[in-house]
């Protein structure tokens, strides 16, 4: 049965969700040099227009397809969104789901399908902010094409759409591995191809504009509102509890990630602020409708300060994460699904699980095997993708073009003029 | 005609163009730059990066004048553009051969 | 009845598309020099001020008193919001309704007042994009006041409000006639009058900031979504079903404007990627809450391919539509109520009709006939209105305030400073 | 009983007014010099941080705890969010209220403390705008901890809490005096203590980009509709009534301020129509679900007329309000408490009062009443806090830091570069 | 060698750069810089303050050029930059030691 | 006092600064430019239309050195500055009357 207030509910939050990835866009563009804005900016809104058109051809129906068989991979079954209606729907009722009754949704089937196809979108999204700079366009788009269907989709059906990872009993409520180790994991490996930009880490790269950072921010922390709380998939207590949740920890995050700049290099600084913030929203994602109380102010702060320190990583192992993708999104997505395991709480949601706080260990066990899948999985896959597109058609921009820039050599558009 | 070249502190330049006014200087022709010298730079922190920042604003000031000027308008332009610290800033002074006025054609000293 | 979802969805709805103007003057602005910025904004941001009282006051009350009498303006019975309330109520029953029982609303008729008000502002707004850079800010506010009055009022009466044209069968879910074919039509009236912008075509007008344009139209993407699925006037299935087709649409849109660009002109631009997003929403709105399946994918693809081929026509016919209003909005309009013609279905809403893929050719025939019925109208009403508005006061600056630019020849402000 | 169109309204406006802070941070950055953007972005968005932590901690239960007490100020029965879970409750019970039956919510208890806090963030963040280029940020980051616990918490318990002026009979929707007259006071008082801004009134200080104003302007216009229309707690016709008052009274707030500046100045500005728009919604906020009809029109005329004169008085009397939070909060705030003694009716809202318009004076003796007293009360505890804090550390940075900017001399970081 | 400096307003830049190209010119450099002078400033207004500009954009060019060209360059320059109102601009030219081209290391004529 | 102006590529301004330094540049001035000559444009497409954009984003550095040092001072310029490829820049050196320092009031050589 359809609720208005759920559906009311889930349509803003695909809006939400939907508003995030230009947020990303100009969170990432105001970090690089001003001559590559536009090549930023073009990345992320382009993943807006292939993916949402792959997703409902095929990739919604290879992940949510043989809902709840405990499997790797979805089936055709929605291929052009066949059988995917104005109607609720039950999924995956005969399954190995734990009441035999599967999941029942109270918004239309179609509403659920849109909601999940922002999250396909800003998922591969989140990879630009490692290639910046140097990432040829046309390799680009052929990368996340492959990658939403060879990477996000079965990931997406190991545990939202009732696979192996979910049948195992790890849990993730928005995204924490599916979203946020999936795509830390594969910008590892594209860098990896990719090389290091021109200069780096010699050279000065300084953000051409933190104000678009900080609108980006804030455009963010807003959308993730729909993301943690829309996940909920319904306007209920789970949804308030993670709506809560979301914008504490995103508070929490951005003090412990101040602290301890503060400490170690003398000032916070706003580009500080805006990525704690994000480090707490990242860390809470897979959190977010599972644990309560003063839990996410102890995984904001930790995701703050474990995040700051893990970008520094990229200098030690002379790795070329331009603006740091593997540092919050990789080590703070592990980071949220391992505290799962221990913040977790049936107090907050009956449909969870009890983790280390409540005395029980296996959570945190099996989170750490869905990491550790998730991470391993996406990293050789990813790699394998960007290694045969390199080889067919270089997946780097010639030197010339990465001195010019990729706003002129890529789209021939200059971002700022009088 | 004589070129004088000033290199300023920016917020010095209201002050630096009310005097000139004052001392007669008709116009003047002002560039934003940047300076490296004596004066220190300052530290810029990005995600735990910090850089050395070595070139600070500065406010380039062109002016052309008659010969018999030079040593009054420098004099006015030292006063005014001095604070005393470190960066205040260069004046130098080069040999024009010839000014014209575009809208009239009119030369040198009739062209300032 | 009211019913609290439906309510909770249109209040947000609301939200949506009031932020949309803002949206538009950013997707405007950054189009333009640096020094017509604020211009652009100005004339966005007074299309908020000025027309939300002219709505309040008497507009609402042209457009939708006598709702359902198949005429061509209603009355006075809401002027000042005179029986408009907090309450639910039945709109038209007594007239030519299908059903005998004309419209009954779920939510409180002040709130539907008031999203129509977001509709009123945005409409008129639009066509600012045409006549940028020179219209005199004076002649602008008497222009869009006595617009909304004697176009926009009449013609959402003819087919929101129940009047000739939604008696005839047409259908406009969202304003594809109402809105775009409206605007665009004024917009090609009003630049006649107004005159090529000085140097225009031959001289090098650069956008100066596309950042602003693309953050803009992620503004007006999100927006969108209350625009188009806030249309359905309830949190169900066809609001699902819209929100799904206008996503989709946007996205197609991108691909196919960047496709024909990137065979055309060897590059895929940023800006490409915005205006063909925005072009797929244009064209999807009329049929948003009409069509499914793969349609929004067909209805973007060719509104991404016809709009980039349409804003060329200026060039060949000499009128300076500044940043294409005419070809994306009158165009996308006219393309996207013609394809409703041939995509409509009542699978996917039982309350429209059948289109030329269903086999009925009498719905292509109305939407063919309401949208030159509302291109004429407004384009020759919109004409009398600007020349008139010309004789009395001069609606274009003069040469110098026109070289100096808008900023501080009309507002006496300069966008950008230290 | 929790309603989900209720919960999925609430969800949202939190999110909505959560976002309003950021939309203030650009309102605000636009105005100030490029040297401290980032100062500016920096306070705004440190408040997001530090205040929801300080408020899940603390600051909800001493605003909200002994609900209906008619007191001074709660207790620590929520101290960490103890006792406030899913369920929907009814608060206040036993108390003074009116039908004995105090506030029976129709959400989960916790989103009414999330979204209360999305208020407690952005009050003491519109200080920022008045202290503009020159606090020091560790003494600012001290002084909104401080303020927030001192001043904010008690105030909004006096009136949202059901504290002593709530039990007077004086009303205050969405906060007038609770937000803006309490924030405005706060305003002129640290002033006071920090002094003017060097070169303050001679030199010029021109907004550096009215467009970072003008979208600022935009969100917080998109977000007031959470911050009105969500203060109805409920997806109903009061919350429709504070949604139209809203929009309307920002549309005639800007045509107020246009008009006399129109008519003082010459031109009217941007930076003048986003001003008055401005001031329209911090009149109306009080108002919001307590009038109706043509009232917003006259609330936001006198809003945008009275605030833009209330301006010039920093001039008269030389205090240092940078960007006009006294002349636009403190001031508007004051007018719209008093003109809900007028305007209100229980036409609109049978729970709300009938003012002076209704021939009843006592509403407004009662608005006079709570307005001062939280004028006062504000004004001289931020006097306080302010002084000590300066005392202990210097509240306001040294003379070079001040020429250098904020940007540089508090967070080492550069707003724009290459 | 001669160096020619001229100040012009911004939008009359792409007529003098045809013309100059047309002339011979090989390069140039350009500058955004302002200029105060005879030419008024305009008032900008906020929030009720007013505030007199009166540095007005414009734009610079330095080209160097050999000295038997100095005349028709300048000829040339002015025709094209010409508007007849005030604020036009000036052209002053300066001997020039010595011209050097960074990438073959050529001199003076040969480097223009 | 000789004044070295230097039209570079923007990229090269770091190495161009270090060289410098280490052959006792003590200060100079750098300004944003654009540069036009016989390196090859770009174009730019908005909605269709095509531009051709023929001025180059180069830097500008303006140094005066004492009269003795202009050799080395050009020589490592055009070492520090070359790339080999076209648009590398130009080097001109013009002669200054004075130089002044505004702190002090040094002149010449006391004043660089
Ligand atoms: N030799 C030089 N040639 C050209 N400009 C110079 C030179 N030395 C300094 N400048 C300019 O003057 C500014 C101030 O110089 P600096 O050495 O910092 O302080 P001071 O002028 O007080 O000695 C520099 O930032 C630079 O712009
Ligand atoms: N003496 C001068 N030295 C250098 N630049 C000057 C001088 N006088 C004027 N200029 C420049 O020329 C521009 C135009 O000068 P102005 O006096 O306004 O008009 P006009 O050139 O028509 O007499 C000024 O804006 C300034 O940039
Ligand atoms: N005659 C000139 N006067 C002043 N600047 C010049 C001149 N010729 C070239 N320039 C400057 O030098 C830059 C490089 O010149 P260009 O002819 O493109 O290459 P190259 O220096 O390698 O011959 C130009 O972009 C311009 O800024």
């Amino acid at each position: 049965m359809i609720d208005r207030g759920d559906t009311a509910w889930l349509l803003i939050a695909t809006a939400l969700v939907l508003f995030m990835t230009p947020g990303l866009a100009f969170f990432y563009a105001g970090m690089v040099r001003s001559k590559n804005v536009l090549g930023m900016l073009m990345q992320n809104f382009f993943a807006m227009g292939l993916l949402a058109v792959l997703w409902v051809v095929i990739g919604f129906s290879l992940a949510f397809g043989n809902f709840g068989d405990g499997g790797w991979i979805g089936n055709l079954d929605y291929f052009g969104m066949a059988n995917v209606g104005q109607t609720a729907t039950t999924l995956g009722a005969g399954g190995w789901m734990a009441d035999g009754k599967g999941m029942t949704l109270t918004i239309p089937f179609l509403l659920f399908a849109a909601f999940q196809m922002t999250f396909a979108i800003i998922t591969p999204a989140l990879i630009t902010g490692a290639t910046a700079d140097r990432f040829k366009f046309k390799a680009y788009v052929v990368f996340i094409g492959a990658w939403l269907i060879l990477v996000y989709a079965p990931v997406a059906h190991w545990v939202f759409g009732g696979g192996w990872l979910a049948k195992l009993g790890a849990l993730d409520f928005a995204g924490g591995a599916v979203v946020h180790i999936n795509a830390g994991a594969a910008s590892l490996a594209i860098v990896l191809v990719l090389g290091k930009r021109l200069g780096w880490p010699k050279e000065q790269m300084h953000p051409h504009s933190l104000p678009w950072t900080l609108i980006g921010a804030g455009i963010l922390w807003f959308g993730w509102a729909g993301f943690n709380a829309g996940s909920a998939l319904a306007a209920d207590g789970i949804a308030v509890q993670a709506l809560y949740n979301t914008f504490v920890a995103a508070s929490a995050g951005m003090l412990g990630w101040l602290l301890v700049e503060r400490m170690k290099d003398g000032k916070p600084t706003t580009l500080g602020a805006a990525s704690g913030a994000v480090a707490g929203l990242v860390a809470i994602t897979p959190n977010a409708g599972y644990v309560g109380g003063m839990a996410p102010v102890f995984i904001g702060l930790a995701a703050g300060i474990v995040c700051f320190l893990a970008i520094q990583l990229k200098f030690r192992f002379g790795y070329d994460d331009s603006l740091d993708v593997v540092g919050v999104h990789l080590v703070g997505g592990l980071l949220g699904s391992l505290l799962l395991g221990v913040f977790a709480s049936k107090v907050y949601n009956p449909a969870g699980a009890d983790g280390l706080i409540e005395g029980d260990l296996t959570l945190l066990k099996n989170q750490a095997i869905a990491s550790i899948s998730v991470l391993v999985f996406s990293f050789v896959v990813s790699l394998i993708i960007a290694k045969v597109i390199d080889l067919l058609m270089h997946a780097r921009v010639d030197e010339t073009d990465e001195e010019i820039g990729l706003d002129l050599s890529q789209h021939a558009e200059a971002a700022y003029s009088d | 005609m004589k070129l004088i070249t000033a290199i300023i502190k920016p917020h010095k330049l209201d002050d630096v163009k009310d005097a000139l006014k004052v001392a007669g200087v008709q116009g003047m022709t002002v560039t934003e730059v940047k300076g490296f010298g004596q004066q220190r730079g300052h530290t810029e922190i990005y995600r735990g990066a910090e850089y050395q920042v070595d070139l600070l604003p500065k406010t380039r000031l062109d002016m052309v004048v008659r010969p018999e000027d030079v040593g009054q308008v420098t004099g006015v332009l030292v006063e005014a553009a001095r604070t005393g610290k470190i960066g205040d800033g260069k004046i130098w002074v080069t040999e024009v051969d010839q000014l014209i006025r575009i809208r009239t054609g009119e030369l040198d000293a009739d062209a300032t």
